[in-house]
């Protein structure tokens, strides 16, 4: 069915806002989307490590994450739209992590936040995943050993312009959207290393 | 238009009333119910009764059923309910039979009988007197039926301490007992 | 404050703590065991103690006159179990328990004999020698 | 127009569907819930005969029995509460243990 | 009425002008929290003061680093045209920013203070390749400054201080060598002034008279 | 209670065996699920999993809950999830990584776990630091024990539902936070407690910004008295909530603000003293009932303590070197290393394979904001530690958690475990 | 459409007394919709105006990036979460899932029906011209509105309750239950604190209650404070607002009812929250604060009423936002005690006093004296409540299993 202006209703329900055709009502409409998932992200609160503290810390008085609309930290993650993996996740959970982002909706993004959820930082060991995007696709990688807080709302900001310029979704449409992302091997990790169970 | 509003109204709370009897779950039949209840609320105010559709509501729909799905709720009693099997023989035909019979013999009486109707006209005027529903209400009830209101209060005061020893743990005193006496106003 | 060692046999572990109970060591600080396996030669242990893969070592303390003693119990490869010590310090639980988990020494008597800190489905156990580290190479543009 | 009579045959209707499920559901809240559809049909009647009377005392016989159902429930639900805390799964069947 | 007085709290809160109700807030990205001298940021590879790099590619750095997340490789300076003043320099220079822990015990261990951090911390990745820094992005520029790259947030005056730089010329702990100069001038700076150390200490402390940052710590000046 | 007869209840209160029993869920991590499928519906008990991401679980401790209605029955922490294998870490890198290992285990007062690691090495290496190093640690520890009880006050009122006590523990804390960082050059994970001293000196115009915090806190403090422990709620939510008493707290060795809320007076710092903690003077803050309530106030007078530690070594900082001037350990000063061809060569050997430590074994306690932490290290003679293992006293009161919530509400249950304010990262290791 | 319907339905109005016509029914749906949408803008400005104030009680700024002041913050929390993809999960009753964020957000606004927001109620009773017409500056005055209010908080419980249950999983199914107990106990101290204004104005007309309290003759005084300071604390309750959020205690319960709701369902509970915020403090203003009654300063009669009744909104809103950002969370039976143990007799007890008050003018006895007569009957009961309570509680600090040693 052919819906004017916006285009075919079959395209749309099956892709969202990747389906509506492009003109001027639909581009302005589709920014003005963009434009609020960038102003009001809500992140999950999923804290592991040290880096939970240094992410409460951004959210406190001195930072202050609520400036970009992001202090709603919801715990449940059907109503998040960012999980930021905030330290080091082992393999004991690493598949709640998991299962955790495939409980979030779509549209929904990932901060890996520090060196540790990045890569494994320096406990390059059993215990730990070496890198958090071998379990959920990652968006923004935060440096740092916990990164501080204005490396977050840097992480944070880099992941606004990427939602506001629709490269992410572009990404994913590329690569097989959302949770479905296959994540290659990363870092010269073998693929044996987390065994998802869910 | 009262015509509208009473086909309505009748065609919910009969709606309703057939899902309380027919529904599986607990908790959808409350639902059904509070359906009912509000049709009836709406017929009550086509009746000029003002007061009890709003009483109707806030007692019936904000307490009563409210406390069925608390109770259901708390004691996790909302499973499906086997309806197959009857565990009377034949009293399922039986109850049938008795309820069509009850509704044949009131339909056939309202519908031959002209005693009790005085005038089968249209229901409009208000109700006799100048004051309104409430303030009508209100002069009966503290005159004539003081005695029967006071009993009342002594009813529900009763029935609340009762409610309240009766679902209080045997081991456990403390906890659980304060909800239940949350049911009364 | 004092800090004193004592080699205690597997054996008497049980007796001896209850000893140290009563002289006034009211808690148990920490249960942990060491895998000397690759280790090159152990000087410090008296001679009258034979030298084992896993070692046992209990820190308890005594408030009263303040201090530390350490019991150091020889367990061997073949035969990792010892005596739990919940009965008498229901701290004891998750260290033995973390023990149990990463060295693979059986408590018995312990209440709750699973692991703690690794998933239940872990193979092997992690603090022991033999097992690696689990190192991977780190990556570079060079190294490519 | 609407008449007296249409209430009443909609009263006489709810009543006998509270009725049969009385008579049917053997699930003790459910049957409660039936015993309330079948006092509402009897406010109805009074709420319209009191209109049709012209007399306030029927809707102030409603208010005693919605003050009476409210209590009525109340000691119920605290029976079936006290009932499922001993036996769980309890039906109406069940109940028979009340006697003495 | 302890239910009430908690409100008067809240309530201060709202008055600007106060202590209690100032704001603290620091708005990112359009100002930045003014750094402490010896912060820890991301590396640079500095140059002596006629150019030349000062990594000789010793690899004690990558040798020290808990993380093994520098990997350098050194190589001998071509005669012609010497990339460092010593016989070797570092060929290869690489850190993953993915693994880098800001420990700096790298900076301690560079034997020719060749390695330091600077104060940008504000950076992040979205693509694992950008957060693998080779030498060419590592290394200063012409200007001594280090390189701005897409995804960091340099603002002003972030390059002054390649920081840390206290840790690279630590004393070691000997209270003598405090405050002496045992180092070699850098592309754009010449020789850094050492911190005063106890030195400061004796004499009372005053707030350093070349501000060197500690000027930012709101709320206890 | 004097320790003897604590120790006397300790040896015969056979009633904390039983409760012991009745409080802990012994049930496997994963048989939830299977028990509560097994159990007829009308059992009213339920197993709930609390966590592991749940928003007062601070971090990823996970807890299976038995619960009748809101009541809870027995509990089950349950742990690992955050393990990191640090222990084994450990063994693979030398004495003078060490500290940056370690130092993420309490990433709330990570200075904690780095001193501990630097005595027990400096136990075994047989070297005593030079007297500034050891006021500087103090000083460091001191900070770093106000910005974790202020990260404790901030989180607790999280748990408790006041959002505004929650914002202002942090603006405090990061206060506190920038002195460290001023100091270390970072703001968590320090690396500046080393085996011999500290790894640098007092920056320029230190001694202003301590001055500055001391002055600028006991007000915020004062307004956190006026917001929370005047607060008849707050009082009502924690008072009475899970109470231990000594024995059961010896008897499971629980250590730190939780043993010092049962009136039991046990404090490293003035009982075993390490560094010069005999050299100041201050009160070791104890409660009286052992419930929610007093872990609460005995952490926000500690902070007032620290306070007045930190004045203390304010006056008393002496001068002069701030590490072990022993070449095998320290390396040479950077001046050292162009003059002289010995000390460039200790300057590689130390850096590229750090220094040996004499074999033996050794056990080094502190007392952090937690308890004892305690340090267990072997060494085999080589640059590396044989055997690393920290006593965390998180993991270790942990365990009191079931204890604490048998009979309690949901609620409370958030409570307990913000007042016994566990660091996972600690726990798991 | 028969005139007499009219009354009946409408209420009062006199809109309708002249008979209903094609314009009476035109400026019917257009207060509706101007109530619809004054009602949708406010809760936009209400949350953001409740995230810049407790931000600015802690020391913050706030959403200050989306538009000017981030007053956008609300649209963009709004469109984000209308185009975010939503889910029923398996395991609930799909209906009722579907069913409980309507059963929220309807009673919502319902109640603001009945609210007179403007009007000049000085002398005479607050009709104002529209286009012509005289009428009511409120959507509908039933003659029971005050019993419309109650009904309707009381079917709010309904959206929580059924939110949770139909979740299908157990922190939502825990939430529900608390729901449900704390809504119902609430009412009635809800019920029992406005019983005092009701035996002031003699009405249950919301229209009637606001032209009672002329100018300053608010009900606040009239009924000496103690009725709106319950009620405020029952309404709090009610709405669930901290401290008494127990229903979606995030630290407890993770998102509480609505944790299994996600997108536009999960933006429509929040809507009523917040709708249910600003209508409940509507009625306290009607009720105790005289609504739009206040000293006329503009020449126009009727935008002074709008006016004054905007201030006191305000005040309300600051009051609600100002309890969250310092109280903290109550536990589920000190809440419970709250209700039952304080607030209920409490206002039953002032009930009484207020009546004696009453009684003794009627009968001209001495008034003062009256009062303090029932004072020191209140007093004597509420001595004997406390030794009640107080000896109920020894004796489950003596029960073995039901305490904690």
């Amino acid at each position: 069915m052919k819906l004017p202006l916006v285009g075919d209703a079959g395209a749309i329900a099956d892709h969202g806002l990747e389906g509506v055709d492009h003109n001027f009502v639909t581009g302005k409409l589709e920014d003005l989307v963009k434009w609020s998932r960038a102003r009001s992200c809500w992140p999950a609160t999923f804290g592991l490590a040290c880096c939970a503290i240094e992410m409460m810390a951004t959210g406190g008085a001195h930072y202050d994450l609520a400036r970009y609309g992001m202090e709603v930290f919801r715990a449940s993650p059907r109503q998040a739209d960012l999980m930021i993996v905030a330290g080091r996740v082992s393999q004991k959970m690493a598949p709640i992590l998991r299962r955790i982002y495939d409980q979030m909706m779509e549209p929904k993004w990932v901060i890996s936040m520090g060196v540790c959820a990045s890569s494994g930082g320096m406990f390059n060991n059993y215990a730990i995943v070496q890198g958090v995007d071998q379990v959920v696709p990652v968006d923004v990688y935060a440096p740092g050993c916990p990164p501080g807080p204005e490396t977050l709302m840097h992480a944070i900001l880099t992941l606004h312009d990427k939602i506001t310029s629709g490269e992410i979704t572009r990404r994913r449409g590329e690569t097989g959207a959302g949770a479905n992302l296959t994540v290659g091997q990363r870092d010269g990790q073998s693929s044996t290393g987390v065994a998802i169970r869910t | 238009m009262e015509t509208a509003v009473f086909i309505v109204c009748a065609a919910i709370v009969l709606a309703g009333a057939l899902g309380v009897v027919l529904v599986r779950n607990p908790v959808h039949a409350a639902l059904s119910l509070v359906g009912t209840l509000f049709g009836m609320a709406v017929l009550f105010l086509n009746l000029e009764a003002h007061f009890l559709a709003a009483v109707q509501i806030i007692v019936y729909a904000g307490a009563i059923v409210v406390l069925f799905l608390f109770v259901i709720m708390l004691l996790g009693v909302d499973r499906l309910e086997d309806l197959s099997v009857e565990p009377i023989t034949g009293q399922r035909a039986l109850a049938a039979i008795v309820g069509l019979g009850t509704f044949g013999l009131a339909a056939a009486f309202l519908a031959t009988s002209d005693i009790g109707v005085p005038g089968q006209e249209a229901l409009t005027g208000p109700v006799a007197g100048q004051y309104s529903n409430l303030r009508q209400i209100a002069d009966v009830l503290f005159t004539d039926y003081v005695y029967a209101f006071e009993a009342t209060a002594a009813l529900l005061t009763i029935s609340v301490v009762g409610a309240v020893v009766m679902s209080r743990r045997m081991v456990r005193s403390h906890d659980a007992a304060e909800p239940e006496t949350a049911k009364d106003d | 404050m004092s800090n004193s060692v004592r080699h205690v046999p597997r054996d008497q572990l049980v007796e001896t703590v209850a000893e140290l109970r009563d002289e006034g060591y009211v808690s148990v600080l920490d249960v942990t065991a060491v895998d000397y396996l690759e280790h090159p030669g152990r000087t410090d242990l008296p001679p009258e103690v034979a030298p084992e893969r896993f070692e046992l070592v209990v820190t308890l303390i005594s408030h009263a006159a303040p201090g530390r003693t350490r019991l150091r119990v020889q367990v061997p490869a073949g035969d990792p179990t010892v005596p739990t010590l919940f009965d008498l310090y229901p701290g004891t639980e998750a260290l033995e328990r973390e023990v149990a988990d990463m060295f693979g020494i059986v408590f018995e008597g312990h209440p709750d004999p699973s692991r703690i800190l690794m998933p239940p489905d872990w193979e092997g156990h992690p603090l022991r020698k033999d097992f690696a580290v689990g190192h991977i190479p780190v990556q570079f543009k060079a190294t490519r | 127009m609407v008449t007296a009579s249409w209430y009443l045959i909609l009263a006489a209707g709810l009543f006998t569907i509270g009725a049969v499920g009385l008579l049917v559901r053997r699930n003790p809240l459910i049957m409660f819930m039936c015993v309330e559809l079948m006092l509402n049909a009897v406010n109805l009647t009074f709420i319209t005969f009191g209109r049709e009377l012209g007399d306030i005392g029927g809707q102030v016989s409603v208010f005693f029995v919605l003050v009476v159902a409210a209590a009525e429930v109340v000691v119920g639900l605290a029976i079936v509460v006290a009932i499922n805390r001993r036996r769980p799964r309890a039906t109406a069947d069940d109940l028979s243990v009340l006697r003495g | 009425m302890g239910y009430l007085r908690g409100f008067a709290v809240t309530l201060r809160k709202l008055f600007k002008g106060t202590e209690t109700g100032r704001v603290v807030t620091t708005q990112y990205p359009d100002e930045k929290r003014p750094k402490p001298v010896r912060f820890h940021g991301r590396h640079v590879l500095n140059r002596y003061e006629d150019g030349m790099e000062k990594c000789i590619g010793c690899e004690l750095c990558a040798g020290v680093c808990p993380a093994r997340c520098i990997y350098v490789r050194g190589a001998d300076n071509p005669p012609d045209d010497p990339v460092s003043p010593g016989e070797r320099f570092g060929y290869v220079y690489e850190i993953n920013y993915l693994r880098c822990i800001h420990c700096d015990l790298c900076v301690e261990a560079c034997p020719t203070e060749a390695i330091t951090e600077s104060k940008l911390f504000e950076f992040s990745f979205t693509n694992r390749a950008d957060a693998i820094y080779t030498k060419d992005e590592l290394v200063v520029g012409d200007d001594g400054r280090p390189q701005q790259l897409p995804w960091e947030d340099w603002h002003p005056g972030d390059d002054e201080h390649t920081s840390a730089w206290v840790r690279a010329t630590s004393p070691s702990g000997r209270a003598d060598y405090e405050g002496q100069v045992a180092w070699s001038g850098e592309l754009g700076y010449g020789i850094r002034p050492p911190e005063r150390g106890q030195a400061a200490d004796e004499e009372g402390d005053g707030p350093d008279p070349d501000d060197r940052g500690h000027d930012g710590h709101g709320g206890h000046q | 209670m004097s320790a003897s007869e604590v120790v006397a209840a300790a040896a015969s209160d056979e009633a904390v065996r039983r409760r012991d029993h009745s409080a802990v869920l012994r049930i496997g991590e994963d048989d939830g699920e299977r028990l509560e499928a097994e159990a007829g519906a009308g059992d009213t008990r339920m197993i709930m999993n609390m966590g592991p991401q749940h928003p007062s679980t601070h971090g990823v401790l996970r807890l299976m809950l038995e619960m009748e209605g809101e009541t809870v029955m027995r509990s089950k922490p349950v742990i690992g999830y955050l393990h990191t294998g640090m222990e084994k870490t450990a063994e693979n890198l030398t004495y003078l990584q060490g500290p940056t290992n370690v130092t993420r285990m309490d990433y709330a007062s990570p200075l904690f776990s780095e001193l501990a690691f630097s005595l027990a090495t400096e136990a075994l290496l047989g070297l005593e630091p030079p007297p500034r190093a050891t006021w500087i640690r103090m000083l460091m520890c001191e900070l770093n024990r106000i910005s974790s009880h202020l990260l404790f006050q901030a989180t607790n009122g999280m748990d408790i539902g006041a959002v505004s006590m929650m914002i202002y523990g942090w603006r405090e804390r990061e206060e506190a936070l920038r002195l460290l960082e001023t100091i270390t050059g970072l703001r968590m994970n320090h690396n500046y407690i080393r085996p011999g001293g500290v790894a640098a000196d007092l920056p320029d115009g230190w001694r202003d910004q301590v001055l500055g915090l001391m002055d600028a806190l006991p007000p915020r403090l004062d307004e956190f008295d006026t917001l929370l422990t005047g607060q008849p709620i707050y009082r009502e939510r924690l008072q009475g909530v899970g109470v231990i008493n000594s024995a059961e707290c010896l008897a499971l060795g629980v250590t730190g603000p939780i043993l010092r809320s049962t009136g039991y007076a046990w404090d490293l710092r003035r009982d075993m003293p390490y560094l010069a903690y005999d050299h100041v003077d201050f009160d070791v803050v104890v409660g009286t009932y052992g419930d929610c309530f007093d872990r609460y106030a005995i952490r926000l007078n500690e902070i007032r303590e620290s306070i007045g530690i930190l004045a203390q070594i304010l006056d008393q900082m002496p001068p002069g070197d701030y590490r072990v001037q022993d070449k095998k350990v320290t390396p040479p000063p950077r001046a050292r290393i162009d003059e002289s061809m010995e000390a460039l060569i200790h300057h590689f050997k130390i850096f590229t394979e750090g220094f040996k430590v004499p074999a033996g074994e050794v056990y080094a306690a502190v007392e952090s904001p937690r308890g004892e932490l305690g340090c267990y290290m072997v060494s085999d003679g080589s640059s590396v530690p044989y055997r690393m293992h920290i006593r965390g006293p998180s993991f270790v009161n942990l365990q009191t958690l079931p204890h604490l919530m048998q009979g309690g509400m949901v609620a409370d249950a958030v409570a307990i475990i913000s007042s016994v304010d566990p660091i996972m990262g600690e726990v798991d290791r | 459409m028969s005139a007499v319907v009219g009354p009946s339905v409408f209420g009062l109005d006199p809109l309708y007394i002249g008979g209903v016509g094609l314009a009476e029914v035109l400026i019917t749906l257009l207060k509706v919709g101007a109530a619809f949408a004054l009602l949708l803008m406010a809760v936009m400005l209400m949350i953001w105006f409740e995230r810049k104030l407790i931000s600015d009680m802690q020391n913050r700024i706030g959403p200050n990036l989306a538009g000017p002041f981030g007053i956008f913050q609300t649209l963009a929390d709004g469109i984000k979460l209308f185009f975010k993809e939503d889910l029923i999960p398996e395991r609930s009753d799909r209906l009722v899932f579907k069913l409980a964020p309507f059963l929220s957000l309807v009673p919502a606004f319902l109640v603001f029906a009945v609210v007179p927001v403007g009007g000049d109620f000085d002398g005479s009773d607050g009709r104002v011209s529209l286009f012509g017409h005289e009428t009511f500056l409120q959507v509908s005055d039933p003659p029971v509105g005050i019993l419309l209010v109650l009904a309707m908080s009381s079917v709010a419980v309904y959206g929580v309750m059924l939110a949770g249950w139909s979740s299908g999983s157990k922190y939502p199914l825990l939430a529900s239950v608390r729901a449900s107990a704390q809504m119902v106990s609430y009412e009635a101290a809800l019920g029992l604190s406005l019983v005092a204004v009701l035996l002031k104005s003699g009405s249950l007309s919301t229209n009637q209650i606001v032209a009672e309290q002329s100018m300053w003759n608010w009900n606040l005084w009239v009924t000496w404070v103690v009725p709106m300071v319950v009620f405020l604390i029952a309404a709090t309750a009610e709405l669930n607002r901290p401290p008494f959020d127990l229903v979606e205690a995030e630290q407890e319960l993770v998102g509480g009812f609505h944790t299994e709701y996600s997108s536009i369902r999960f933006a429509l509970f929040f809507l009523a929250e917040f709708m249910n915020t600003i209508t409940m403090s509507a009625i306290i203003v009607t009720l105790f604060l005289g609504g739009p009654n206040g000293p006329d300063f503009t020449t126009v009669g009727w935008l002074s009423g709008l006016l004054w009744f905007f201030v006191k909104l305000m005040l309300f809103l600051f009051a609600f936002v100002w309890l969250r950002a310092t109280l903290p969370r109550f536990r589920y039976d000190q809440l419970m005690d709250l209700g039952w143990k304080l607030l209920i007799p409490l206002s039953l007890g002032w009930l009484l006093v207020l009546a004696s008050y009453d009684i003794a003018g009627d009968r001209g006895w001495n008034r003062a004296a009256a009062v303090i007569a029932m004072l020191a009957v209140m007093a004597a009961l509420a001595g004997l409540l406390a030794l009640a309570l107080r000896a109920a509680r020894q004796r489950r600090e003596l029960d073995p299993q039901g305490g904690f040693a």
